[in-house]
């Protein structure tokens, strides 16, 4: 399945719902979607392209923004879709109806950046070691770690 | 006296060996396997891998000692019967290596518990493990 | 004994010789639960890399893990240069694929070790490790160091390959290549052996699928993944060819038996690049500062599918690096295993996916053990540990 | 003069000083050969070839911390190894190596002690069984039930096998089947399924590999042991050494003809015939894995018993037959 | 599937007769391969003082200090440096040696030292001067 044959088919399946499409590299593309459009655009890969392996979810702060990177594969093709929400009460919705496989994944994006995820069943705060200040998500940007004196020598 | 020197001279032939890892790459951990495989064969001086820490005399860490597992490794050591040693394999274990500054590293087995023998390395090669063990024991067998 | 209790295992449990910890709701000699609570090993390694520049990441991120150091190394590497817009010359691209099955082969082997060790062969254990000890030395020989080889760079690899030493390392492979027949018979006929391992760690093709399992452990589920067909890099596909392994047992023995086939794959793979290397650099130049962009990396480690997420914002530390190796990809299906699973078979059934978990170690599973679902602070489940080894005799 | 050749019995052959010697030496050899068999050295250094291994390792434990648990149960956690080695150590004195007539009967050698030893060598896998169950720890419990269940599945085929040469030699004192098989070494094949079974089940009674199934490691970590340590730990692995040689001793006499010939041949026979016996044990362990627990007990209850009853059988046909 | 008992029995009974894959490491000394990345050594003759190697460090295993200006007759200004490495910290990635630009000769090398055990961290850190 070609580049091109990846486009249209999205295009045609998910109408007007692509915000951006990019393919910056052989074998490497990324699609943002609108947070509403997420698990549509999950189902479409799955059923309609083959996307049958979920590779990882990154997390990520983009400064005015938090964003999730669903890293799906096939043969051929690593396609990333893009999910934006915004800062103040970031939440997305799972994709484990999709694809059951992302649960580790999700509560892991929950932790790292703190996005909440809508409809996971286990979403107890889990990463980090036990007794990790609530509310605090070491990949935000905004938070640094400031290296205690005296504990590293 | 004679009564002494038997004992001081059957801890030195018998050190068993707890390993621990507090957070390491695996790097040295496997190479402290390594070094119980036959090219190596650490059992020549007497050393076995135990399982339990009751049993142990040597606590063997590798890591740099993440937040999560410094309780771990105090609770460990607590619970080895004395006398026990703690050797620390491996530049991370030593002092945290690459790891220095990451939020969730303490960086070194002696921010937590004392260390008597130092083995850096990065892997600390199965000989490099061999020769810091030959040394503690001389040193023990010494002093 | 009908009774259900809840067997903690690890973090120092020793069939883990990496710190990890499983719940187990265990009645009699069977699992009827299993839950599990990483988090052990989580070193801040992705907030580090941020902090550091691209020089010191790929070193920091060799350090994810001992196995594959390489694999994280290369995976680095390649979508760095993938961003930069550079290209290694050919012979770096050979060198880099070598490093990659070598590595395969020291992992393998010590897998089949640790395998062994856990259902209580030792003298397997031994011999296998006796022999990975020739792979050791090829590697320490290419590279200088026997675990993290620091091979790879942007733009190529570090150091290059001479004639003696293509030649030590092609009796060294073809020493291995005659041994291995013998451990795959072992591994696949020894009584005791198989009466172990035949029929244990169920994982149905679909379910490999659905659970996005990776490496070895879905190949041995019939599923054809593997990122060197999927997406192809440092030469495979176009350069240098090879051969997936695939089996249809979906259990531990045919695990062992994909892994033992994948070797004799990578023998043949190696003597294929060491017969055809072509001359020239092993490098090119880097720029230090790496230009606006982000990519997506993937490698085929021992085990399984690695991904590295790269962006980049023109200066010379990352902006953000995610890295997820396979364990962590492996654990739903071996949470699915282990249910239903005997007591006994809990090592082999990990073992079976080979975790490694000082990648993976990422997540805490915090289940309260009395049933209900609350979490606690550190203080409170500390006290709670506590009070919990004292019940059972070990003082805090 | 008796009581000095009590005194002598007691504590010097086959009593305290002999068992504890010879057992450590054993302990050697099989390590040594268990490492051989592994391609590697073994002790090394510790004394001659790392003869004096074992006892440092004991000395070792003797000299360090030894704690007790707050949870376990006290008095039983303190005196169950004591017994224990109490246990194999009567066990070594009804070995026959001093009866070199069989017309005396004395308080080591009496008809049926072949079951006071039988009885004497399960003794301590008892011990185990309460060591784990005193512990109060979780690993330790499991191992503790563990160790039962390995005890009912070997138990009967191992007494089923020590009765065929019983049988066959029309007697229940160890001195005289020892004897008979002395004066007719042509009889010694006929039993040798039931000394297959009959190493197999001492193989399982020492918890070797592939029974270790109690001390599984990998699952359970220390198994019954995870909670001793020092003086008592230290009894425990003397109570496996001194189990070894008296087991074996005791399948050397039923099965191996004894040791003939006096003093100093006997003795020399004992040792060429235990650590005969020793090298078996440690190949076994050498190529095998550890089976599951209820594989064991399958592998005992449809192989190992009824080989040994079928043997049993054998041997009563071939007795009618006998002159 | 064939179910041979003991496929390994002679295999293991050969070992009985062959010497023993064992090195009798630390009292026969065994040799490394040219490459082994040991010791950071610096040579304070070469080193010019640009700092790459403590930039580049992964570990911060490596403090350059200037230790001295001297004016040579011909108005040049001649610096000299010296350098700590902490052994206990190095990560033996050799990258200070590949970024050093000393001519014609690398002012550090890492050389085939790793019998590095100490008891103290102190005997650790080197000083080259
Ligand atoms: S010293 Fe290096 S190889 Fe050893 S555990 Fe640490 S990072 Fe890994
Ligand atoms: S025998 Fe036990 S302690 Fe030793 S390496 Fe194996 S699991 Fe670890
Ligand atoms: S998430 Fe993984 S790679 Fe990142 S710091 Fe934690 S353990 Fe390391
Ligand atoms: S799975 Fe992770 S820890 Fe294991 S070898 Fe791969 S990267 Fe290393
Ligand atoms: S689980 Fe993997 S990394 Fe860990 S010790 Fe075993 S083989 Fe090594
Ligand atoms: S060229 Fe090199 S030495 Fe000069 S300023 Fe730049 S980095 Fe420093
Ligand atoms: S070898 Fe690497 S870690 Fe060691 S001093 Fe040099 S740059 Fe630093
Ligand atoms: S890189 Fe070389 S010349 Fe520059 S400071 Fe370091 S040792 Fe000196």
């Amino acid at each position: 399945m070609t580049v091109d044959n990846i486009k249209t088919t999205l295009e045609q399946s998910l109408p007007g719902k692509i915000i951006e499409l990019t393919h910056p590299s052989a074998r490497v593309m990324f699609l943002h979607v609108a947070k509403a459009d997420l698990v549509a655009a999950c189902t479409v890969l799955r059923d309609q392209l083959g996307f049958y392996h979920l590779s990882t979810i990154t997390g990520r702060d983009t400064g005015d923004k938090l964003e999730a990177l669903y890293h799906f594969a096939r043969s051929g093709m690593t396609l990333t879709v893009r999910a934006q929400t915004e800062r103040s009460r970031p939440s997305l919705p799972t994709i484990i109806g999709v694809y059951p496989g992302a649960t580790f994944y999700e509560r892991e994006v929950h932790d790292m950046v703190g996005i909440v995820i809508d409809g996971h069943p286990d979403l107890r705060p889990l990463v980090l070691p036990e007794g990790w200040p609530d509310g605090i998500h070491p990949l935000r940007k905004d938070w640094q770690y400031n290296r205690e004196e005296g504990v590293i020598k | 006296m004679a009564l002494e020197k038997l004992v001081k001279w059957s801890r030195v032939s018998s050190p068993w060996l707890l390993h621990f890892n507090s957070g390491s790459c695996n790097g040295c951990d496997i190479e402290i396997v390594a070094a119980l495989m036959p090219r190596y064969d650490l059992e020549r001086f007497g050393a076995l891998l135990k399982a339990s820490p009751r049993h142990a005399d040597v606590l063997v860490c590798t890591g740099p000692v993440t937040r999560q597992q410094a309780d771990r490794l105090k609770r460990i050591y607590d619970q080895m019967a004395e006398p026990k040693f703690v050797v620390a394999v491996g530049s991370c274990a030593c002092s945290g290596e690459v790891f220095r500054g990451l939020y969730n590293c303490m960086g070194g087995i002696d921010s937590v518990i004392p260390v008597n023998a130092y083995i850096p390395g990065c892997a600390a090669r199965p000989d490099a493990i061999l020769d810091g063990v030959a040394k503690l024991l001389a040193a023990l067998k010494k002093g | 004994m009908s009774e259900t209790f809840v067997l903690p295992v690890g973090p120092q449990h020793p069939a883990l010789k990496e710190p990890t910890s499983f719940r187990f709701k265990v009645d009699g000699e069977y699992i009827v639960d299993a839950d599990l609570r990483l988090g052990y090993n989580h070193r801040g390694m992705e907030k580090g890399c941020e902090a550091r520049t691209y020089v010191q990441d790929i070193y920091l991120l060799e350090r994810v893990c001992g196995i594959c150091s390489n694999a994280h190394m290369t995976c680095f590497a390649q979508g760095v240069e993938r961003l930069m817009g550079i290209e290694p010359p050919p012979r770096g691209v050979f060198i880099r694929c070598l490093m990659g099955e070598l590595e395969r082969i020291h992992s393998h082997l010590l897998w089949l070790g640790v395998a062994g060790h856990e259902i209580g062969f030792d003298t397997f254990f031994m011999y296998t490790w006796r022999d990975r000890e020739v792979v050791m030395d090829l590697l320490e020989m290419v590279s200088g160091n026997r675990v993290n080889y620091g091979m790879q760079t942007f733009g190529g690899v570090r150091r290059d390959l001479d004639g003696m030493q293509i030649k030590t390392l092609l009796e060294g492979i073809a020493a291995l290549k005659a041994r291995t027949p013998y451990y795959l018979n072992l591994g696949a006929t020894e009584p005791t052996m198989v009466a172990r391992i035949a029929g244990v760690g169920k994982l149905p093709r679909e379910k490999a699928i659905e659970l996005t399992a990776a490496g070895p452990t879905t190949r041995a589920s019939g599923v054809d993944f593997d990122v060197r067909k999927d997406d192809p890099y440092a030469g495979f596909g176009d350069l240098i060819p090879f051969t997936i392994v695939t089996d249809n047992g979906c259990d531990v023995l045919a695990r062992v038996v994909v892994r033992a086939k994948e070797m004799m794959a990578s023998y043949d793979i190696m003597e294929f690049i060491l017969r055809n290397l072509p001359a020239g650099e092993v490098r090119t130049k880097a720029p230090r500062k790496v230009p606006e962009g982000e990519t997506v990396s993937r490698v085929e480690a021992q085990r399984g599918e690695l991904i590295h997420y790269i962006r980049a914002n023109g200066t010379d530390k990352p902006d953000r690096v995610k890295v997820r190796a396979p364990t962590l990809a492996n654990w739903p299906s071996t949470l699915y295993m282990l249910r239903g699973a005997y007591l006994a078979d809990i090592p082999i059934i990990m073992a079976a996916i080979d975790p490694c978990l000082s990648c993976t170690d990422r997540m805490a599973v915090i289940s309260d053990v009395r049933g209900g679902e609350k979490v606690w602070d550190w203080e409170t489940l500390r006290q709670y540990g506590i009070e919990f080894h004292r019940r059972r005799g070990i003082r805090p | 003069m008796d009581l000095l050749k009590v005194a002598l019995y007691l504590l010097v052959y086959p009593g305290l000083l002999f068992l504890f010697v010879y057992s450590t030496f054993v302990e050697w050899v099989d390590r040594k050969l268990y490492a051989r068999f592994q391609h590697r050295r073994g002790p090394l250094y510790t004394g001659r070839a790392g003869l004096l291994q074992p006892i440092a390792d004991f000395v070792k434990l003797m000299a360090k911390e030894d704690i007790v648990p707050s949870s376990a149960d006290k008095p039983l956690f303190n005196a169950v190894p004591v017994l224990a080695l109490a246990a194999v150590l009567t066990s070594g004195l009804l070995l026959p190596v001093w009866h070199f007539t069989t017309g005396i009967v004395s308080a080591t050698s009496f008809p049926g002690d072949i079951i006071v030893m039988a009885y004497l060598l399960s003794l301590p896998t008892f011990a185990y069984f309460l060591a784990g169950w005193a512990s109060a720890s979780m690993y330790a419990s499991i191992g503790a039930v563990r160790v039962l269940t390995l005890l009912f599945s070997y138990e009967v085929p191992m007494f089923l096998a020590i009765l065929s040469p019983a049988v066959m030699a029309g007697s229940w004192r160890m001195a005289e089947i020892a004897r008979f098989y002395q004066l007719h070494p042509g009889y010694l094949p006929v039993n040798i399924i039931a000394f297959a079974v009959a190493i197999l089940a001492l193989q399982a009674k020492l918890e070797r590999l592939p029974f270790d199934i109690p001390e599984a490691e990998t699952e359970l970590v220390g198994g019954t042991f995870t909670e001793y340590s020092g003086r008592k730990l230290a009894l425990f692995r003397l109570l496996t050494d001194v189990q070894m040689v008296t087991g074996a001793g005791f399948l050397a006499t039923l099965f191996l003809a004894g040791f003939p010939g006096g003093l100093v041949p006997g003795f020399l026979w004992f040792i060429a015939k235990t650590l005969f016996i020793v090298l078996i044990l440690s190949a076994i362990r050498a190529v095998t894995a550890r089976i599951r627990i209820d594989q064991m007990v399958n592998f005992s209850w449809s192989y190992l018993a009824p080989a040994a009853l079928l043997q049993l059988v054998a041997v009563i046909i071939v007795k009618g037959y006998l002159p | 599937m064939s179910l041979r008992l003991g496929a390994m029995l002679p295999e293991v009974f050969r070992h009985l007769f062959k010497r023993p894959a064992t090195v009798l490491y630390p009292f026969e000394k065994n040799t490394v391969p040219a490459r082994l990345r040991g010791r950071p050594v610096m040579d304070p003759d070469k080193c010019i003082g640009c700092r790459m190697c403590e930039r580049d460090c992964p570990a911060e295993a490596i403090e350059v200090t200037q230790e001295s200006e001297t004016r040579t007759d011909d108005g040049k200004v001649k610096r000299r440096f010296s350098m700590v490495v902490y052994v206990d910290r190095c990560a033996h990635c050799g990258q200070c040696e590949e970024i050093c630009p000393a001519k014609p000769d690398k002012a550090i090398k890492l050389n085939e030292f790793f019998e590095e055990a100490a008891f103290d961290r102190g005997a650790l850190k080197i000083v080259y001067k």
